[in-house]
């Protein structure tokens, strides 16, 4: 069988069950609890938590990031295994947020991994975490959310900005130690 | 072939040997050959005639005196002779004029003890052999060796003095030498004398014998000799001794009272030399020790052989096993390691002769031995013997697991007549030989 | 034909100790076949069953006074093709693992007669005579590992065995006045009994069985791994070969029920088999050296057998000896692996091992199935044999046996894991070794093909020891070639097969039709952490002290071992000893005192006589 | 046997084994609702199982790490539907005269193999990790079960599961095992040892998510973990089945006939669902054991309490 018979099938069964594996290093983790227990009960829609990326369909990721924890970020998402797809939580991943002239955050997260879906907000409430998924759910129907693909087409172009901003600090790092070396 | 070449051969040898100094080995060496040959035919004239009595000076017996070669003795001639051959060739340069002579004498007596069918030329040829030891164990001229020597003789001459009186009291009463006058005339014995005698010619040889409790010099003695002594005085005079008692036990008085006693003092003596062997650090004394236990094994073999055929085998069998293995483990002593193909060789074979492997002669001696046992009901013996065989075994792993591998100096004679030497016990183990020479009569004694 | 095969041995054994490595392998092997070749002719000349022939081919050999006898009997025939065609495997395997001929052939050539010779021996003493070649010539393999506790142990545990087998045999003679098996019969006395259990203790020290094991785990981690693969494999099995003969044949068991009348003294060795079988499992999963490990696990594998022997009913000992022709096969097999990996990677240790399957995947498809038999994994012919022992179990009431076996039956999962994960498995540590060479690869799967042919087949296996059971007075069960009927169950391995082929299909199915791709190794989930930051150096291998958590709570009842006991005994005779040698005091009057008491005492003995 | 035969008990088997995954899919999702309801949530529908598999099934990419990891694949499917076609379902004896318990036993340790293989394959520190703490769970509470079994085998004297639920329902629910005295103690112990085999908690320590990242199958995904799960799904069908037929007499009821037939195949259905629940309840209230706890409770207390059956029972026969 073909992916593409499934794909009818397939999009039904996989809006349905959307297994996330969270990325928590921003504050936005703090808002995932009461998404995940008895207030708002997201597994009435198939949603769960995963441990690992491999078994994860969608990656959440919760507010700032670093230049550093980028890096990981780009792990995660290449170990997820398509279809997959991005929900980006808070301003931070937007803008750089409160952080935005700070020298190593990253401003943009869609410079870098294809972004299906932003939650605005600053921390977006669960309300709004729910409705992101929700959206997602309906995309997916559509076929619309093709981040996965995007990120295959124009991979050289994702990569280039990745290394930009890591050249980028690893500049900065030389310059510091010349600094100290002075 | 007149046996009495056996003695005489070595005995005029050993006194010209000082005459022509520097070619004193060489003739010693020649006349070993040729007491070999002799010893091999007389081992086969032996093997197809049954026993050979010779009588010398021609007065009849009970005046004259006289050899009897039996089955035992003739065997045990050509290994005493054959194996002095091999070990002398082993013992190579070290020999000089003096050691050779020595040597023959040593040779000429234990031949001589074998072969007499005479209780006082026996005791004569003690003396000799004795004598001759003591020397050779000293010709290392260290202060262990003296000390050896010294020990040595004090016992040695001892126990002659006990020989000679026991020798005495039977002459008083039967005013008869030969063995086999002797024996037919026993019970015409005041009984008191008899016994005092047997106690007497037990003890003195006894000491020769190796038996507990007189073998306290054969530790130093044997860790002060040389290698090739202390192998010459494992396969000459201990055995030659041992064999006087198994010709006087079996032949003069084969007596209940004796047996019990003489089966307890071998199974005292296997215990003991066993156990104490298992401590020695020195290998030469762990030797000893070990010889002494192999000594008690074949006293038991000699007590059981008043009343069973199979033990005779046995006495056969231990014999020639200890004789090959432990000379040539003694041999092996002088250095501290097996080194080369050869010595490994030497070292395992021996090892597991000795420990009485199949198809080793001491496996014979020992299975021989217990089914005399097992027939004998003495359940108590088998057991103390697997005892001490365990202990053996495991004093033998360690010394094989110390000395295996080392370097040593060995010239390539000594290593390959050592190894011959080795090779001996299993030859005789796969041979029918001596089985169907057991199996000749022995002394035509009762009993078996 | 036979003696003529034992000659060409003993002179190939004779030949090889001078020539080079090849030829002497090339030698061997040869020699080694020749056994394999007789047995296999004789098979298609007579078929199974030998018993039925009536004719006994019997030769005897001249030795010493005494002669051999030799005679192919029905038992001597099932064990013959159980350990013989271990040999001509081992040969080839070391072909290319020794480097220089240093002596391992003509010994290990020896150990094939002497084996021979056991069982084919017609009576106890060429029995007892070969035995003894058997301790030696392996003694001798033993002693090419130059290690202290293997090799101390190993010869004072074998003379130990031998002496208690002489032991017995000693009484034996004495009660019938012979030795030839066919004219034995053990009587029903104190003797007798002695007899029996001392020379079942002497056969169990060599068919390691709980509490004489002790030198099994020294010799095992210490010697070359093609003689410790012979070792395992069919040294074993000869122990139990005897105790057969002592139990069955010569109705051992029967003497000792009449004699024991209100305890069954079959049920004692049961329990020391399934005593031996759990406690060695547990310990095998906490070893770290792979020989080590494979030791333990051959003691608890071959208590088995003893459970089979001890219960003694039909369905038992089928099982037992099922289990004895299985075991010699896989251990041999996972000997020489061990031996193959080593041989590549110069390691034993599993902490140091990993990922070597990876690269070495003929060594690890040959391990795979060895394990699977091990571990008893259904239609596998291990499975076949310990369904019978645990029915027997069942059927034995033997309460206590029963569970004990079962769980060391899944104690036996762990440690073969701890192989599989460890060694060829995990982290991929040695990624630029190759195959193991070409002649030990063929050796692993040459010893793996019986144990494929009675997989399908456990019928056949039953045809095969059926005239051994007949002989030793035990019926057979009903079977045909796949179906193995019991009173309590039965097992038909052709539906668990056609059933398998079945449940395959979707499994299949699911894997065809969705493709999928490769990754490397090192694409792996770290929590998000990037191994390539730290140039690959992240351990990822979970191997040191696996079962460390368990460890921790059952490692406490295995201190301080077994072996501490030995050896406390063997300390007390080294102070006796020392008490002894003290008489010898090395002063010369001291002696002259001793030879005057020893001349007084044998007096007053004659007086007081 | 005949060939028609033949193919009959295959269509039946097979026939069986759709019914057990598809009962199984669905005990996942009322499994995860029943939890759910206990936290007070809504849960997912009951039918999230089947959703969850389709969607596995049809992910784009899988991520394999070689052949030794595709093993895990093929093993955990087809060994679990070789067990369930050996169990008797509801009086339909299925294969099982052709084995017994002890190969039902060693048939559920062949997709525990192939899954630790593949697990071992992945070189993931948590799949070996995870693999550990597997097989000590094993070892920890085959060892009360076994016990259990053992009773039940010496007091029927069959190791034959087939006769043992024959032997139960021969005058209907009053002779299941579970009402006589020593196997009421019996069942409860083997009931814990059901809650480890389902790695239930608190006994859910090998996939401990929280702790090695789902241990085992850390890098499973897609059609692996699909597998996985279909595996899952029926390994519970078959673990409750085996309670099932050892205590409460495999839920047959009735003999003879397409009524008898149907019925027997309804109670069989209403008590594994009760045992699952049941198990399931004790999990919502338990935290997680560790591993050494696991195994000393399962060795130390069940052991224990399971040999006093055993003995009850020994002693009962003889």
């Amino acid at each position: 069988m073909r992916y593409e018979e499934w794909s009818g099938i397939a999009r039904k069964a996989s809006k349905r069950s959307l297994w996330m594996v969270h990325f928590c290093t921003g504050c936005g983790a703090i808002e995932m609890p009461p998404v995940m227990t008895s207030r708002y009960d997201m597994e009435r829609f198939g949603i769960a938590s995963m441990a690992t990326p491999r078994q994860a369909d969608v990656l959440l990721i919760t507010g700032y990031l670093t230049v550093k924890t980028l890096k990981r970020v780009v792990q995660v998402y290449e170990q997820m295994q398509s279809p997959k797809y991005v929900i980006a939580l808070g301003s931070c991943t937007m803008n750089g947020g409160m952080y935005w002239d700070s020298y190593n955050t990253i401003k943009r997260l869609d410079k870098y991994i294809p972004v299906d879906i932003y939650v605005a907000g600053c921390m977006p409430r669960p309300e709004g975490i729910m409705n992101a998924f929700l959206k997602l759910m309906k995309l997916i129907d559509e076929g619309k959310a093709r981040g996965w693909e995007r990120y295959k087409k124009y991979y050289e172009r994702y990569k280039k900005n990745q290394e930009m901003a890591f050249n980028f600090v690893k500049k900065e790092e030389k310059e510091e130690e010349k600094n100290e070396g002075d | 072939m007149h046996p009495v070449l056996l003695i005489a051969i070595p005995l005029l040898v050993a006194f010209i040997i000082p005459l022509f100094k520097k070619y004193g080995p060489s003739i010693a060496l020649g006349a070993l050959a040729l007491n070999t040959g002799i010893s091999i035919a007389l081992f086969s004239v032996v093997y197809s005639t049954g026993t050979v009595h010779e009588i010398i000076a021609g007065f009849a017996p009970p005046i004259g005196i006289f050899l009897a070669v039996d089955s035992l003795s003739a065997l045990l001639a050509m290994i005493i002779n054959l194996f002095a051959l091999i070990n002398f060739m082993a013992i190579g340069k070290a020999s000089e004029y003096k050691f050779s002579m020595l040597y023959l004498l040593a040779v000429a007596g234990s031949t001589g003890i074998v072969i007499t069918g005479d209780i006082f030329n026996m005791f004569v040829f003690f003396e000799i052999t004795a004598v001759a030891s003591y020397a050779l164990v000293a010709s290392r001229k260290d202060k262990k060796s003296m000390e050896g020597a010294i020990k040595y003789m004090i016992l040695g001459s001892l126990g002659s003095i006990f020989i000679l009186i026991g020798i005495a009291l039977i002459y008083s009463q039967l005013k008869s030498l030969n063995i086999y006058d002797i024996a037919s005339r026993i019970s015409t014995m005041d009984a008191k004398i008899k016994w005092a005698s047997v106690a007497m010619l037990l003890t003195g040889i006894g000491v020769e014998a190796e038996i507990f409790p007189l073998n306290g010099w054969v530790p130093d003695a044997y860790q002060g000799a040389s290698g090739g002594v202390a192998s010459l005085l494992s396969f000459g005079p201990s055995k030659a001794a041992i064999y006087a008692i198994a010709r006087i036990m079996l032949v003069i008085f084969p007596l209940q009272k004796v047996y019990y006693l003489v089966l307890t003092i071998g199974v005292i003596t296997l215990l003991i030399g066993e156990l104490a062997a298992l401590k020695q650090e020195n290998v030469k004394r762990m030797l000893a020790y070990s010889s002494i236990g192999q000594m008690g094994l074949i006293t038991i073999a000699i007590a059981m052989g008043m009343n069973e055929k199979n033990a005779i085998l046995a006495i056969f069998f231990l014999m020639v096993s200890h004789a090959s293995s432990k000379a040539s483990l003694f041999l092996l002593s002088d250095s501290s390691g097996m080194g080369s193909a050869a010595t490994k060789y030497t070292g395992i074979v021996s090892v597991l002769g000795i420990v009485g492997m199949p198809p080793f002669a001491g496996f014979w001696g020992k299975w021989y031995l217990l089914m005399a046992a097992i027939n004998g009901n003495m359940l108590w013996v088998i057991v103390l013997i697997f005892f001490s065989g365990i202990v053996e075994a495991a004093y033998f792993a360690r010394y094989l697991h110390r000395y295996y591998g080392n370097e040593e100096s060995f010239s390539r004679l000594t290593k390959y007549s050592m190894a011959v030497l080795a090779t001996m016990s299993l030859i005789f183990g796969l041979l029918p030989l001596i089985y169907e020479m057991g199996l000749k009569t022995l002394f035509g004694m009762g009993g078996v | 034909m036979l003696d003529i095969i034992l000659a060409e041995i003993l002179v190939a054994a004779i030949i090889t100790f001078f020539v080079g490595r090849k030829l002497a392998a090339i030698i061997a092997m040869a020699v080694s076949i020749l056994p394999l070749i007789a047995l296999l002719d004789w098979a298609s000349l007579y078929g199974f069953n030998i018993i039925h022939l009536g004719i006994e081919k019997s030769i005897s050999i001249p030795i010493a006074g005494v002669s051999l006898n030799l005679a192919i009997t029905p038992l001597g025939w099932f064990f013959a093709l159980m350990i013989i065609p271990l040999f001509p495997a081992i040969m080839l395997f070391s072909y290319s693992f020794y480097k220089k001929n240093d002596g391992f052939y003509p010994f290990m050539l020896l150990a094939l007669l002497s084996s021979i010779g056991i069982i084919m021996a017609k009576d106890m003493l060429t029995f007892f005579l070969f035995w003894e070649m058997m301790s030696w010539s392996s003694f001798l393999l033993v002693y090419r590992s130059r290690d202290k506790e293997a090799v101390m142990s190993y010869f004072i545990f074998s003379s130990l065995s031998a002496f208690l087998i002489f032991l017995g045999i000693l009484i034996i003679y004495q009660q019938n006045a012979s030795l030839l098996l066919s004219s034995i019969n053990i009587e029903s006395n104190a003797y007798g009994v002695v007899a029996i259990i001392s020379l079942i203790a002497g056969f169990a020290i060599k068919s390691v069985l709980m509490p004489l094991h002790a030198w099994a785990p020294y010799v095992y981690s210490k010697s070359d791994e093609p003689f410790v693969a012979f070792l395992a494999g069919g040294l074993s099995k000869l122990g139990y070969y005897g105790m057969f003969l002592i139990l069955f044949i010569l109705a051992g068991a029967k003497v000792l029920e009449t004699y024991f009348t209100n305890l069954s003294p079959n049920y004692i060795l049961a329990v020391f088999g399934a005593l031996s079988a759990f406690i060695a499992t547990l310990i095998a999963f906490m070893q770290d050296d792979m020989r080590k490990l494979l030791a333990y696990s051959s003691i608890g594998q071959l208590g088995y057998i003893a459970i089979g022997f001890g219960i003694g009913t039909p369905l038992a000992v089928s099982g037992a000896l099922f289990q004895a022709f299985n075991h010699a096969f896989f251990k041999a097999v996972l000997f020489l692996a061990a031996g193959a990996v080593a041989y590549r990677t110069g390691k034993w240790k599993i902490s140091e091992l990993g990922g070597v399957g990876y690269r070495m995947p003929f060594t690890f498809m040959a391990t795979l199935f060895a394990i699977f038999t091990l571990a008893a994994i259904p239609i596998t012919s291990g499975f076949a044999a310990k369904w019978l022992l645990y029915e027997s179990a069942i059927d034995a009431k033997y309460i206590f046996v029963a569970p004990i076996m079962l769980i060391a039956g899944v104690g036996a999962f762990l440690y073969s894991f701890r192989i599989l994960y460890g060694v060829f498995l995990g982290e991929n540590r040695y990624p630029n070794i190759k195959e193991a060479p070409k002649s030990m690869v063929a050796a692993m799967f040459i010893l793996v093909m019986p144990l494929l042919i009675f997989l399908i087949f456990p019928g056949y296996m039953l045809d095969m020891m059926h005239d051994a059971l007949i002989s030793g007075n035990i019926a057979t069960l009903n079977h045909n070639a796949f179906v193995i009927e019991t009173s309590l169950a039965s097992y038909n391995t052709i539906a668990v097969i056609v059933a398998l082929m079945i449940a395959l299909i979707p499994a299949i199915l699911i894997y065809k039709t969705r493709k999928h791709r490769v990754v490397d190794f090192m694409d792996n989930y770290l929590a998000g952490e990037l191994p390539e930051l730290y140039d690959n150096k992240i351990s990822m291998h979970a191997a040191s002290r696996f079962y460390k958590p368990i460890e921790e709570i059952i490692g406490p009842y295995f201190e301080p071992g077994t072996m501490s006991y030995y050896m406390a005994i063997y300390r007390g005779l080294k102070a006796i000893s020392d008490a002894v040698r003290k008489i010898y005091t090395g002063k010369a009057g001291d002696y002259a005192i001793y030879v005057t008491l020893f001349l007084l005492i044998i007096m007053g003995w004659f007086i007081w006589m | 046997m005949d060939v028609s035969a033949i193919m009959i008990k295959s269509a039946v088997v097979i026939a069986y084994a759709f019914i057990g995954t598809f009962i199984g899919l669905l005990f996942l999702g009322v499994g995860r609702k029943i939890v759910a309801r206990v936290h007070n949530r809504v849960g997912p529908p009951f039918y999230q199982g089947f959703i969850d598999v389709a969607k596995l099934l049809s992910k784009k990419t899988n991520i394999s790490h070689g052949w030794i990891f595709d093993l895990a694949l093929l093993f955990s499917i087809s060994g679990i539907l070789l067990a369930f076609a050996f169990l008797p379902v509801g009086g339909i004896k299925l294969l099982s005269t052709d084995g017994d318990a002890f190969l039902v036993l060693y048939l559920l340790a062949i997709p525990a193999l192939g899954f630790a293989l593949g697990a071992g394959a992945s070189g993931n520190p948590n799949a070996g990790i995870g693999v550990m703490r597997a097989l000590v769970m094993m070892l920890s509470y085959e060892l009360p079960f076994v016990i259990t079994m053992i009773a039940l085998m010496i007091y029927y004297d069959t190791t034959s599961i087939a006769r043992i639920v024959e032997l139960q329902s021969v005058n209907g629910i009053s002779s299941w095992a579970i009402f006589i005295p020593p196997f009421m103690l019996a069942a409860a112990v083997a009931d814990m040892a059901l809650q480890g085999m389902l790695m239930e908690q608190p006994f859910d320590i090998p996939v401990a998510p929280h702790e090695i990242a789902s241990g085992p199958m850390v890098e499973f995904g897609g059609k692996y973990l699909g597998t996985l799960m279909l595996y899952k799904a029926i390994s519970i069908v078959v673990e409750t089945t085996l309670f099932v037929d050892f205590f409460l007499g495999g839920g047959v009821i009735m003999h003879g006939g397409i009524v008898a037939n149907i019925a027997n195949f309804i109670v069989w259905f209403v008590l594994i669902f009760i045992v699952f629940t049941l198990s399931l309840l004790i999990n919502t209230a338990f935290p997680r054991f560790r591993i050494e706890q696991a195994f000393t409770f399962y060795w130390k207390y069940e052991a224990i309490l399971a040999t006093v059956a055993l003995i009850w029972v020994y002693w009962m026969v003889i």
